[in-house]
């Protein structure tokens, strides 16, 4: 039953699965709504009409590229699918780079407002999305960035939401997995205090593991640009760590698995949803990653029918397995698409063709609050988010067999 | 009476500059107030200014000092996280004011780390200074990956790579958070008070090239050992152009930073020291008004050239290389140069055909 | 060729002397014992030299005597392995190329070493430097005493180059000077910061024999408008034996030999360090 | 604290052959050859394409070599076609050049192979991490700290026995006299940039080996260390590479390991600027005194 009713999602029969949703007025942050509803032209039947101008932003070129890239990719899919499905409602996609660079950011963004962007699925990374949603909050254009984790994101931002997990569920979570299934007795962190992702999953880790007990014998730091971890991997050996928790983007983990074993150091390695993708780096003697466990919303091992047309499409269009990014950059689109029907349902249809980004992004507002409002995607079912833009989704606990997920 | 005439030959190249600058803000204000502008340009004008300035004050060193600079984007950096502090620090005052002694206090502790460092860097020669100065920017990008800044009742609380060590209040707010930098800066520069800083700075710079001083840098630049023997002391003058540039680069970075809403010690690495090099190169070697020009062409053209999307850094290197080579071969410059003289022939016969 | 009478040596109170009409005025310049190793080889040893107020005073040498070495040692581009260096009364040591300057010691140089991209009145300015009275702050905020100071500056600028003829070039870049030229512009730029001694290195390299007689004359001119004393190296025996009252000759970095013009040119140690002959 | 010096001398392995590259060009062509990082970058991709396709998989040996023979070949275009055009130019001209040309190499190669990181493969798979003295050493390690001695010794042997390698030392001492002796100046530093960039090939597999991961933004970094141990050493000094090259990669890892991993470049390049204050022209560089 549940497949079946996925599927009908996926060919845009969500509107139907909402309808029962009843009617419970839009709890809307700034009560805006009901201006927006009056500009929003109505159809009637409640269907959602239109051209929607969406924009990304993310790292294309540079050192961040594969994480830019892949969001990108995901977009795409899922707006081909959108468009194939005929129906009214299409969505025109324009992908702007920042380089991972706040500055160039900006630009980026500047360059889809000239271009008429009605909201923004973006950006990629952490600080440039700091940057872009503080014009983006005063501009009044909606942002949900599929990967943007950090909570100074959405902090304060009522236009701005995540559709990945904010750092401290996953830290907490982790250390929750890991002290329930009796996993380790010392653990070791190497995380890269750089990046505001890796930093805020090891505060909240630390901070549970602590009250749980868990002894961490061993905390090493990184920087973006590093590639020797002899000394990282060293410590954690040297203090007798069995566990090595690795809330980090899977490149440097992947460097880590090496260096532990080309010192013969054969530790539990446990990883954040960064962690997805190892498998895919070209040339990774993936026997190296065997054992890893990580939790994930995504696995692009899953066997849900959302899953499988996913990872067959983007296998199919771009020659690689889908990482996490990709995967939030397909449920990015979908999202909106969904909350837009949401509202369209509720109030006897909407054309999008010519609402202005700021009418856009107070529906959005209004219906990403909603307490009715909840979402499906690849990387969960029934996302739903809180009025800090924060969202709610279960990871997933997996462990690398033979070279694939298992789920645990 | 020939003083007036040399004067003005000297007056009447700085007042380009004033006006070109001035030109440069009544077209792109006009345009903003009237709404003729796209957004991204209109997003860039505050960078572009601050470029502008990062571009003279480096010409400032390379070309009247005649030091290679490697790292002068570790003072724009110093001055940024400066004006960070400062502007929050303030939180209570006008925007106006806060603008000013952000700057200020920005331009002066650059001046401070401009003249620590240039102890050591100034002892040094032609690509070992280079090297060194490459080396400081990088010391102050770590120094400040490990900056933790946080301020509550109390007043600013500051610590040193374990941000633990901030014992702030519970209402205590960090302001700057090692590697991931700055958040929640105050957004209050404004593209008037870039260009008038702009201004300011040319005049600094024009009328200290025009001086004793000037001459004096200047002097030391084209033979340091003639220059000693006039009684000049290389050190003092090459420490006074290279402080005086870190404080105008301090000035650029404070403004840059409350221009954006976040910053990360990374952004001021050694490519961006290159990139404001290439402005100055491009423009010409102590050509104030190259490198006004060439900084605005130069921020603009990536973004122009974002429809060629993965090429557009291709495009930039290959034109950057393509443009040293015509600049700088006498061959290919005579070649050029014989090739729009025939098709400026061919065009005029054309013409009268 | 004009040849000036030759003056009366006399001794000093050390193992100097200096012409009969500097006595009783200070020496500007006393080096003892003065002596520089380079890699341990001995370039310059045993340099004893005392120049009398207005004295002109000649430095000569086969190539590699050490000339040019004792020059910078003089104005401490180099600094002394051994001996000392008294300027007006005062020990040199640890004292830089522009300390010495502003005591009182100016230079041309043998291979020319303008300011090549600056105006003519530029270097002659840049000489000036010391004498021109404002502050960095007053030049960047353009105060009156800028104003002030400038006028003035320029004023004396073209007063010093005229002494050359050189006035009208003021605007000229120093580069796009024919040769000689340069050489003078080198001369008035040394003369500009005010020195109480001149040191010449080679002033007539390249000159023709007209060109080398103006400028003994202008050498003359300097000495007695400005009653400095000058030391000059120089390889034409005309200008040396027309213009200096004594001479220094240099071999092999030491002195050896020292006297009046026509003491030189009997002294058959001289003519031999010239010639090359070996005796024995 | 063995192992972190044991790690240190490798990293500072690859280090000094990267440095080579840069001191040898430096002391002939008197510049600073920013492309060189780009080059190892380019060498690590042939290589790892070599290895990897399914057409070509190739042995490791041949992989390497034909990666040498890439970037050899990468090295003399590049100084034909940017740089030799500019031998008369102002060094701060050519220095601009070589960071266009390292943009051109880093955006070719984006557009090229993309940016998605690769996995070098372990070309040492078969070997057992290394007991010493009760530490364990990773094979690659031994391999680049190795390399570096055989190098150091060849390079040696032939600037200082045979013609060419004469005729480059003449080349850098004096390029006017080394002409007016009849040596091809043009040949022979088209044959610097030959040996700089295939050696950068072997730092580039090294340096992939060591850790393996393969982006068009690899080169940068290392060839900026490297750069510094070169000047640490005493730029156009081939000793002093090596010596430059293995001092910073220990001062890196002895610092990250027992002061603070974010502060240890700084503390390497804190080390270059006090070794430049009391010896200016780096630790065996040759002391240049103006001739007034």
């Amino acid at each position: 039953m549940k497949k079946k009713l996925l599927s009908l999602i996926l060919t845009g029969a969500m509107v139907m699965a909402m309808a029962g949703c009843g009617n419970s007025g839009a709890t809307g942050s700034t009560g805006n709504t009901g201006n927006a509803g009056t500009t929003a032209t109505a159809t009637g039947d409640g269907a959602l009409t239109g051209t929607l101008k969406l924009g990304v932003i993310g790292p294309l070129t540079g050192g961040a590229a594969i994480y830019g890239n892949a969001v990108v990719n995901g977009a795409q899919i899922a707006v081909d699918e959108i468009n194939a499905l005929g129906g009214g409602f299409q969505i025109e996609l324009q992908a702007q780079d920042d380089e991972h660079d706040a500055e160039k950011s900006v630009n980026a963004y500047h360059q889809l407002q000239d271009w008429g962007v009605q909201a923004i699925a973006g950006t990629v990374t952490t600080t440039p999305c700091i940057a872009v949603s503080a014009e983006a909050n005063s501009d009044r254009v909606f942002m949900l960035t599929p990967s943007a984790s950090a909570t100074t994101v959405t902090e304060g931002k009522d236009n701005v939401f995540q559709l990945c997990f904010a750092d401290p569920n996953q830290g907490s979570a982790s250390a929750q997995y890991i002290f329930d299934n009796k996993l380790a007795t010392k653990v070791a962190i190497i995380y890269n205090n750089a990046d505001a992702y890796s930093t805020g999953i090891y505060q909240t880790f630390k901070a549970k593991a602590e009250e749980l007990g868990l002894e961490i014998v061993s905390e090493t730091t990184f920087t973006d640009d590093t590639t020797d971890f002899s000394v990282q991997v060293g410590d954690a050996q040297s203090n007798g760590a069995d566990l090595v928790f690795l809330p980090i983007y899977y490149t440097p983990a992947s460097l880590i698995l090496k260096q532990a074993d080309s010192i013969g150091y054969e530790p539990k390695f446990f990883g954040v949803d960064g962690m997805d993708g190892i498998l895919t780096i070209e040339g990774f003697d993936t026997s190296l990653a065997e054992g890893v466990m990580l939790l994930t919303p995504f696995s692009a091992d899953a066997t849900d029918d959302l899953t499988k047309n996913f990872v067959e499409k983007f296998t199919e269009k771009f020659g690689e397995v889908p990482s996490q990014f990709a995967a939030d950059g397909y449920d990015c689109a979908y999202a909106i698409k969904a909350a837009l029907e949401f509202y369209a349902a509720k109030n006897g249809g909407l054309d999008v063709t010519d609402l202005s980004a700021e009418e856009l992004c107070e529906i959005l507002i209004s219906v990403f609050t909603d307490a009715d409002f909840s979402a499906d995607g690849v990387t969960g079912l029934g996302m739903v988010w809180d009025t800090n833009g924060q969202v709610n989704k279960e990871p997933k606990a997996v462990v690398i067999k033979d070279g694939v997920y298992v789920g645990m | 009476m020939k003083i007036f005439e040399k004067a003005s030959v000297a007056s009447r190249k700085a007042f380009l500059n004033y006006g070109i600058v001035l030109v440069f803000f009544i077209v792109f204000q006009t345009l903003v107030s009237t709404g003729n502008i796209s957004s991204a340009l209109k997003g860039q004008l505050i960078p572009i200014a601050c470029y502008m300035i990062m571009a003279v004050s480096l010409n400032l060193v390379v070309g009247i000092s005649g030091e290679l600079s490697l790292g002068h984007a570790g003072f724009m950096s110093v001055g940024a996280f400066t004006a960070v502090i400062v502007s929050s620090s303030m939180a209570g005052s006008s925007d106006m004011s806060s603008l000013i002694v952000s700057i200020i206090v920005a331009a002066v502790i650059a001046a401070i780390a401009g003249f620590l460092i240039g102890i050591p860097v100034l002892r040094l020669n032609g690509d070992y200074l280079a090297i060194v100065t490459l080396a400081f920017g990088e010391i102050i990008k770590n120094i400040l990956n490990c900056l933790y800044v946080g301020i509550d009742e109390k007043g600013v609380h500051f610590a040193f790579n374990n941000p633990a060590a901030l014992a702030m209040s519970a209402t205590g707010k960090v302001i700057i958070n090692g590697p991931m930098g700055a958040v929640g800066i105050r957004k209050i520069s404004t593209f008037t008070a870039a260009v008038i800083l702009l201004l300011i700075i040319l005049v600094i710079i024009q009328n200290l090239v025009n001086s004793r001083t000037g001459r004096a840098i200047m002097a030391i630049r084209d033979n340091r050992i003639a220059a000693e023997s006039m009684g000049l002391s290389p050190m003092k003058y090459k420490m006074l152009a290279f402080t005086v540039s870190a404080a105008m680069a301090g000035a650029a970075g404070a403004v840059y930073a409350l221009n954006y809403s976040t910053l990360v010690p990374k952004k001021f690495d050694f490519n961006t020291s290159i990139l404001v090099l290439v402005f100055v190169v491009l423009g010409g070697i102590g050509n104030m008004t190259g490198s006004i020009i060439a900084a605005g062409v130069l921020v603009v053209l990536p973004e122009l050239l974002r429809k060629f999307s993965d090429y557009r850094m291709l495009v930039y290197a290959i034109v950057l290389i393509l443009v040293m080579l015509v600049t700088n071969n006498e061959k290919l410059k005579g070649k050029i140069d014989t090739f729009f003289k025939k098709l400026r022939m061919k065009l005029s016969k054309g013409g009268r055909k | 060729m004009s040849k000036s009478p030759e003056v009366k040596l006399v001794n000093v109170p050390s193992p100097n002397f200096v012409p009969e009409k500097d006595l009783g005025k200070p020496l500007v310049l006393e080096a003892a014992h003065l002596g520089i190793d380079f890699g341990g080889l001995v370039a310059v040893d045993e340099f004893n030299i005392g120049i009398g107020a207005t004295e002109i005073c000649g430095l000569i040498g086969p190539n590699g005597a050490g000339k040019t070495t004792i020059f910078n040692l003089l104005t401490k581009v180099y600094e002394p392995t051994r001996g000392t260096i008294m300027l007006g009364g005062r020990d040199t040591h640890n004292m830089t190329p522009s300390q010495v300057n502003q005591m009182g010691i100016a230079r041309t140089f043998q291979n020319i070493r303008l300011f090549d991209k600056l105006t003519v009145e530029e270097n002659v300015k840049i000489g000036l430097h010391n004498h021109i009275g404002y502050h960095t702050l007053a030049g960047v905020f353009r105060l009156p005493n800028y104003w002030k100071e400038e006028k003035k500056a320029h004023e004396k600028a073209l007063e010093l180059l005229d002494i050359f003829g050189m006035a009208d070039l003021a605007n000229v870049t120093a580069d796009s000077l024919p040769y000689g030229a340069q050489r003078r512009l080198e001369i008035v730029r040394a003369l500009a910061t005010g020195p109480k001694l001149l040191l010449l290195d080679e002033p007539a390299a390249g000159m023709n024999p007209s060109e080398t007689e103006e400028l003994m004359n202008n050498i003359r001119k300097i000495r007695d408008e400005f009653q400095i004393a000058v030391l000059l190296i120089e390889h034409d025996m005309n200008l040396v034996m027309g213009i200096c009252e004594s001479i220094v000759v240099l071999n092999f970095g030491r002195i050896i030999a020292k006297g009046t013009p026509s003491q030189i040119q009997g002294n058959p140690q001289v003519i031999e360090a010239y010639l090359g002959t070996h005796r024995g | 604290m063995l192992v972190h010096l044991i790690n240190g001398i490798s990293l500072g392995s690859i280090y000094a052959i990267i440095a080579l590259g840069y001191t040898m060009v430096y002391g002939i062509a008197k510049m600073l050859n920013f492309a060189h990082g780009d080059v190892i970058m380019i060498g690590g991709y042939v290589a790892f394409f070599a290895l990897t396709s399914d057409k070509l998989n190739l042995p490791a040996p041949v992989a390497v070599l034909l990666a040498i023979i890439v970037c050899t070949i990468l090295g003399i275009t590049i100084e034909r076609l940017a740089y030799k055009p500019l031998r008369a130019a102002t060094s701060l001209a050519v220095l601009i050049t070589a960071i266009g040309m390292s943009y051109f190499l880093q955006n070719s190669a984006l557009l090229l192979w993309g940016a998605n990181p690769k996995a070098f493969p372990d070309m040492f798979k078969n070997a057992e991490a290394i007991e010493l003295f009760g530490a364990k050493i990773s094979p690659v390690a031994l391999v680049a700290i190795f390399a570096n001695i055989v190098i150091m010794i060849i390079l040696t042997l032939f600037t200082t026995r045979t013609k060419m390698g004469k005729a480059m030392r003449a080349v850098s001492e004096d390029k006017g006299a080394a002409t007016l002796m009849g040596i091809n100046v043009n040949f022979t530093i088209s044959l610097t940039f030959a040996i700089g960039s295939g050696l950068a090939a072997i730092a580039g597999v090294l340096l992939c080996s060591a850790y393996p991961t393969l982006m068009p933004t690899t080169g940068s970094l290392p060839g900026i260390k490297a750069f510094t141990a070169a000047v640490f050493g005493g730029i156009g000094s081939i000793p002093g590479a090596m010596i430059g090259g293995i001092l910073l990669g220990v001062i890196e890892i002895l610092a990250r390991a027992y002061i603070s991993s974010e502060l240890a470049d700084a503390i390497v390049f804190g080390v270059l600027i006090v070794v430049l204050i009391f010896r200016p022209t780096g630790l065996l560089g040759k002391q240049i005194h103006e001739k007034v």
